[in-house]
């Protein structure tokens, strides 16, 4: 890894940090509607995976999509004009927070009905099987959603098909108000896999380089025809589910305890005991992350609303 | 009486009918820490404990399937989808098992179930999130279907779906919560499969349900300006549909505009003009109307969610077709 | 000019879109090896081979879900549910992801995917296995529904689905498979959401589809001897649903019966009756009839079961009410 | 075990096979309609299960029940009627072959969408909880039905929520033409029990004291408040999916291989070696089942059709 490849990685998520907390700025303010989830505390774990893979790899994951967006190459622009559901927007306005995406950059979404971008992802493997492409496909899921059926059903013809896919829980222990062991019958994710005799790996959500290790190790695996892989991220969420939870569920001083354990603040310090990078020169990205922010924010703000007709694209491809 | 909200009645109704009747328990996602991401089971949890509000794995169809097994044990489950748009996450145990035990079985098999359901859309929560499917539940035979339109009516028909032996599912909307009305005091249950008239008027009758009764209603105060008296009947129940009140109320008017918030195709108002046609035909004096929602999957952008879902500009415009 | 049976239609249909283009493929299950329940895909296996007839867990939502992604790469699969029945066990696949992302992500994501489902009762299958729920899918915007009832359009319309780039729900009935009819040579495709009319005649127009064409072909036999002349028109889709041929037959009948072979509340036949009135009000001479089925989960006892669908003699007797 | 309760298993089993080669015949003579799926060769699994269980343990199985109906105490009578479509059936003829149920006998059925009736299976074994009854529910369902996202669903369940459910999977080695292999991502399903930290056992489902035993094991773990157990039970179905299934999926010495495996056989000469029975004892319970079977479809024969208002009774049980 060159130094640039690890300045990219840092950069990367301070700008989902960033865009995310003026997200939720706007959203205070109105301008964003609906449900937004944010990313916050979890970014070393799709920047590190997105960082593990090759171009032809596809990415799918939940509604908690800004962060996974971002590191796929989608634009602050055209985060933040989505959400503020503008045409400028990755979805043109009518996806909104949990529907992000970018198929030329390959990333797939952006799904919001818990586990059923599952089923999705094995099809998305299945269709570079057939093809006999070598990629692979990434499918993110969040703890709570290892109890839907639809987790089940993709998990076990992934093995059976030896689709190409990796499967990532992102376990920051909560769905919704509901700790792990309130809902999962077991609480490592990871063993999970063993009913499908997958082979399986836990890794420290909080670093993103150990995510990103654990992510190329997979890849190779999948890559070299094994079929599915299992791997468990340890994270966290900082904020609440999604704007406006109460967080009766979980003591502050548990939320504290994780804060401090900042993936970026982490990664920086990294990088500065390693040598890599110097405190002035992470500034410098830090002041970079936070113009292209507030640029962001001024794209979106300025960029036009949907036109009335759009309603009625896009239903179909054949009228 | 008293002038309390939607969520407030709902609420009420759940908490009493706990209080009496023991086999009543309540089961579903977040229903019980975090009280509900609608807080209509706010406080449950403190008071009822962990036995009878039962916070559930995400996994619609063991909370469905869960709840149906209670009920055929004797219980009286009250299951909670957060949304109606995880129903189709437990669509067989709703359609295929709800609804036929009891026929399929000869009658040996017993269902006392509550499935509680929100539903709407207005909110700016997308395509998956934002649906009004009323009517897909409402075409199986052996489920019956409860959408309230007002406070008063939400708390009694809570109350008898609850002390009902058939499957119900019982759709609440969203943007009705916070919305009051008079709710008098005590026990009481409203009929399940009962339409009724919320509004007099000789003019035109307008045939809707649930969040569309406040939609008709702000309609009805400006046609009324202009003279035009509108009678409001309101189904309440999509199955069993009560068409009397419908029926009785067009012989009057001759007039009717049938005013839901789902998609028009396949939709409720299809079947409500059908059987006033059928049942009322020497009556017509002209095209029944419907205001439904356009169809297209409900984008996120607010001002295009806005102009798919119906307003009181169109139900006006669709009174005015017919008078 | 050949006459085969719907199954040889079908299966030819997808043997040769097969053969022609190699993107596209069948899955599901057992329709390889055993060369599935209804042998439509009998000896694919062998031909084609395991990587383009793939059997598949007993896991519809996989199957559903597996064949969006598959088709979202580029590939045309053709995903087989059993029966329709089993549809509900991948309901949120079908309506909330096919239907809608190609909608929601603002047209990049494409989907040409083809979902063939075996509908229909009559067989003794009982409550959950004979189902005609063809009406609540179409409900939804974003999904194609298409159910043929001749041999020539199942063929034409299968071609056409496997070419089109949209998202197909299409179902075939279990009881038509050995119905034969007259197919053309060669390669041709029957436009999709286009409603034709099979029959020609002056007195009544009879709009149905599927199972219930031939039932009401009989009734329109039996008719003929009484000098009753009935037109009748196929819709062949559900959605889009092309009304412009029964509009023009109704104007020139000005009677109509519709006929569909599943329950009549918030069925097919109360978006077609409501469309006529809409769109024909002053041609009406007669309230439209509705012949469908009882309201009940269909029983297993035989006799009971066909007192519960539509009969040649319910058609003739609704006829006969509007002539 | 008394000698008579011996005795009992056996000419229950007889029974069983004896009605359901008798329903084969009524078949082929288009008495019977719809779908008929014989449980021959795999009595020795509903038999041993049914004989380990209290009265208060509630029974729920898949489509394949006629044997499970028989063992828990309908009558042949009721069986051949229902087969029948006869009022005098258990179901009132309205359910036929895959909706078989008596629930004063606390079975509850005979379910023919695949895997639905598990989580019906920990609802009821909820509602034991919840009025805290000692029985424990008794779900039985094929290898084929693991595969599903209601299995998952109801597993991870009744491991969170402690439920006193006893699973039990038939392992017959096919899901239609679909030998396990070919549709599960492990050969065992008790293997998919881990996934759930749940305890398991495997049992041979052709001995069916065997099954009684393991069954009594297990029974008496939930019943301790441990929770849900998990029995595999492997066997093997003698006739085809259903009638009229071409067979193509398996060799015919598979079969045969199988049949010299008669789990009725088995028990007949282990009682005989273990001179619990004679021959001739034996055979007089064959011809008392012969007789009863005859005399059940006389029965079933000479029952009336339900009348025809029973097509509207049973919709609801409030009009
Ligand atoms: C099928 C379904 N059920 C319920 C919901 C509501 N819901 C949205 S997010 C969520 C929690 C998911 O938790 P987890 O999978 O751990 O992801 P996280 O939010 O922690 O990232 C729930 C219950 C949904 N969107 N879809
Ligand atoms: C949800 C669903 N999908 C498909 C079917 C059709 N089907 C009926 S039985 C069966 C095979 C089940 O195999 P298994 O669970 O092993 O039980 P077995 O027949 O071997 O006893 C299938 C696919 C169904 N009834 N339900
Ligand atoms: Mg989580
Ligand atoms: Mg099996």
């Amino acid at each position: 890894m060159e130094k640039k490849d690890y300045l990219d990685l840092y950069y990367q998520m301070v700008l989902i940090r960033l865009v995310e907390e003026e997200a939720a700025v706007l959203y205070q303010q109105g301008k964003i509607g609906g449900f937004l989830h944010l990313y916050i505390g979890q970014e070393a774990v799709s920047t590190g995976l997105v960082a593990a893979r090759k171009p032809q790899d596809r990415v799918i994951t939940a509604y908690r999509d800004h962060g996974v967006a971002i590191n796929c190459g989608i634009s602050a622009n055209e985060v933040l004009a989505e959400l503020l559901g503008k045409v400028t927007g990755c979805s043109k306005g009518k996806g909104g927070s949990m529907h992000m995406a970018d198929v030329t950059k390959n990333f797939w979404g952006g799904h919001a009905i818990v586990g059923a971008h599952l089923p999705i992802a094995a099809g998305l493997a299945l269709g570079d099987q057939y093809a006999k492409n070598d990629g692979v496909t990434i499918c993110m899921f969040g703890d709570g959603a290892t109890n839907i059926g639809y987790f089940h059903e993709a998990l076990n013809l992934s093995k059976v098909w030896k689709l190409p896919v990796l499967w990532v829980v992102e376990n920051n222990q909560y769905g919704m108000g509901t700790a792990v062991d309130r809902a999962s019958a077991v609480s490592e994710m990871r063993q999970k896999a063993e009913g499908y005799g997958m082979i399986n790996a836990r890794v420290d959500g909080m670093d993103v380089l150990a995510v990103k290790q654990a992510a190329a190790e997979a890849l190779d695996y999948i890559r070299s025809g094994n079929g599915p892989y299992f791997l468990e991220a340890m994270t966290y969420r900082f904020r609440g589910h999604s704007m406006g939870d109460p967080e009766r569920y979980r003591k502050q001083d548990e939320v504290k305890k994780w804060q401090e354990n900042d993936p970026i603040g982490i990664y920086r310090s990294h990088l500065m005991t390693e040598g890599i990078a110097t405190d002035a020169e992470l500034d410098v990205l830090d002041d970079k992350a936070a113009e292209e922010t507030r640029l962001a924010v001024q794209f979106a703000e300025s960029s036009p609303e949907p036109a009335p007709e759009a309603l009625w694209e896009n239903v179909y491809v054949e009228n | 009486m008293a002038r309390i909200t939607m969520r407030e009645a709902i609420s009420q109704a759940l908490w009493e009918e706990m209080e009496r009747d023991p086999s009543v328990f309540i089961l579903g996602e977040e229903v019980g820490v975090w009280g509900v991401t609608y807080a209509v089971t706010k406080g449950f949890y403190d008071h009822f404990g962990a036995d009878r509000v039962r916070d559930t794995p995400i996994a619609e169809s063991a909370i469905i399937g869960a709840a149906i097994g209670a009920a055929l044990t004797g219980q009286r489950p009250v299951a909670e989808l957060m949304t109606i748009n995880f129903a189709f996450s437990a669509m067989d145990h709703i359609v295929n098992e709800a609804a036929k035990l009891h026929y399929m079985f000869g009658g040996q098999m017993v269902l006392p179930l509550v499935i509680r359901a929100v539903g709407g859309g207005g909110r700016q929560l997308g395509a998956t999130h934002s649906q009004t499917p009323d009517a897909i539940f409402a075409h199986f035979p052996g489920l019956k279907v409860v959408a309230p339109g007002t406070p008063a009516d939400a708390k009694g028909l809570m109350k008898a779906s609850i002390r009902s032996q058939d499957p119900i599912l019982f759709i609440e909307h969203a943007t009705l919560y916070q919305v009051r009305g008079e709710v008098q005091d005590g026990d009481y249950t409203v009929p399940l499969g009962k339409s009724t008239i919320q509004r007099p008027g000789r003019d035109v009758t307008i045939v809707t349900y649930s969040k569309m009764l406040e939609i008709s209603t702000k309609a009805a105060d400006e046609l009324a300006k202009e003279g035009i008296e509108v009678e409001i009947v309101d189904l309440r129940s999509l199955r069993p549909l009560d068409m009397q009140p419908v029926i009785e109320s067009f012989k009057k008017t001759n007039r009717a505009v049938i005013v839901e918030e789902g998609w028009r195709s396949f939709g409720v108002g299809a079947e409500v003009a059908s059987r006033i046609y059928e049942e009322a035909f020497d009556y017509v004096d002209a095209p029944i109307q419907r205001v439904a929602q356009k169809e297209v999957p409900l984008p996120y952008n607010r001002v295009l969610e806005q102009s798919a879902l119906p307003q009181v500009a169109d139900v006006i415009k669709a009174v005015k077709e017919v008078v």
